[in-house]
């Protein structure tokens, strides 16, 4: 399934990306996660921090993805 | 239960209008201001990102959750997306409740929420060349491109 | 270091006048409102009464110590003497300083010294007959002559 | 010495009184205190609590006392 994730903050900035599309064999966040810390190696040392917001709620990494999904990594906030 | 929520374009009013609620014994508000240096250089403001809808649900979710753990009467919030210079407003937060103790808990407990829950983003802007000293020429260590928003939007 | 400090007669203005301090990361103020009951009796307002000028004295030094103590840049406290009726402002401190925690922490502080140490006594008007249930007639519990200054104040 | 002593809140209640004259032997704060539960025994139960203001200013009970002080009573405080 291919999938697109949307970044911000300092993971946009590593990416240099704002987007990135991502082709994953097992639907879920932990599968997706790893996809782009392969795809992206600036992205990994990242990832362990990050968060992914599914349809713009926070989920856990065993959280199914489906194709009509709004994915978004969300990383360290910066808010105030 | 009385929650406002609003992300807004720029800068906020530098002067809050008027709002309290009924029955309330202390009002509260906290302004969160832009200051003229960030890790100890000059900037000239923050730029702001938000993912919405995203970011006005969660602050939405979170005065909800206050309000159920302390006695309040109302929340109202506000913030900036988009540049915000020194010196000026990017985030308002009051609170309506009986009494003190339960609205100052409130109003702490609800900024350490945002600044680890909320997905808004800040980035520094550094004066543009001539504007400072030590920083001629940078801008800032923003994303550039593929559709910023903000890149979009510095001059 | 800025410390302001004023009693007024009457309420404070229903909305703060803008106010900040350059450097200012959080500005917090404080609004202590009257409310309709006071020990579960319904009251059309509260009498301060302030002992002055040491009621001025104590306010100021209260907010050299929070300036020692916690990492400020302005305080600016207001209060009122006389007559300030449900729903109107008797209160209003404000404080600057970089940073939410510690304006936070002196916020709260504050307020404690306040009702602990400033020679300001307040007492609850009732209603008059015909205004509220249960109180017909009774006026508050206040002292009346003597040279009462919130005796010759009541209408 | 005669001394004049401010009232307010629930002792000027409990006294009737905004100010009050008395008449002291020994020239201290305490003196005067036990000298006010005397004179007004309906000020007795409330002195525990209180403190005294010599021109303005808190002090302690063993603070001497001179003719041109001005004194005040301060018992439980209620602004804000």
């Amino acid at each position: 399934m291919n999938v697109s994730v949307k970044l911000f903050g300092a993971e946009a900035k590593a990416a240099g990306l704002r987007e990135v599309s991502v082709e994953i064999g097992e639907t879920t966040c932990l599968a997706l996660r790893d996809e782009l810390a392969r795809k992206i190696p600036a992205l990994a040392p990242l990832l362990e921090k990050c968060r992914f917001a599914v349809n713009h709620e926070f989920v856990e990494l065993d959280r199914t993805l489906v194709a009509s999904d709004e994915i978004a990594l969300i990383g360290m906030v910066s808010g105030g | 239960m009385s929650v406002t929520v609003k992300i807004s374009d720029g800068p906020l009013p530098a002067s809050a209008e008027p709002w309290s609620f009924p029955g309330a014994g202390a009002v509260l508000c906290f302004d969160g201001i832009v200051r003229p240096s960030e890790d100890g250089r000059p900037i000239v403001g923050l730029d702001y990102e938000a993912y919405e809808p995203m970011a006005t649900r969660m602050l939405t979710q979170i005065a909800q959750e206050l309000f159920e753990r302390h006695a309040l009467l109302a929340i109202r919030v506000e913030h900036s997306r988009g540049h915000v210079g020194n010196g000026e407003v990017s985030y308002r937060l009051r609170i309506a409740s009986k009494h003190r103790k339960e609205g100052i808990a409130a109003l702490d407990e609800f900024t350490d929420r945002l600044k680890k829950d909320v997905p808004i983003w800040k980035t520094a802007r550094a004066p543009l060349s001539g504007e400072g000293s030590g920083a001629a020429g940078r801008e800032g260590s923003g994303v550039r491109g593929q559709g910023s928003e903000l890149g979009d939007r510095r001059e």
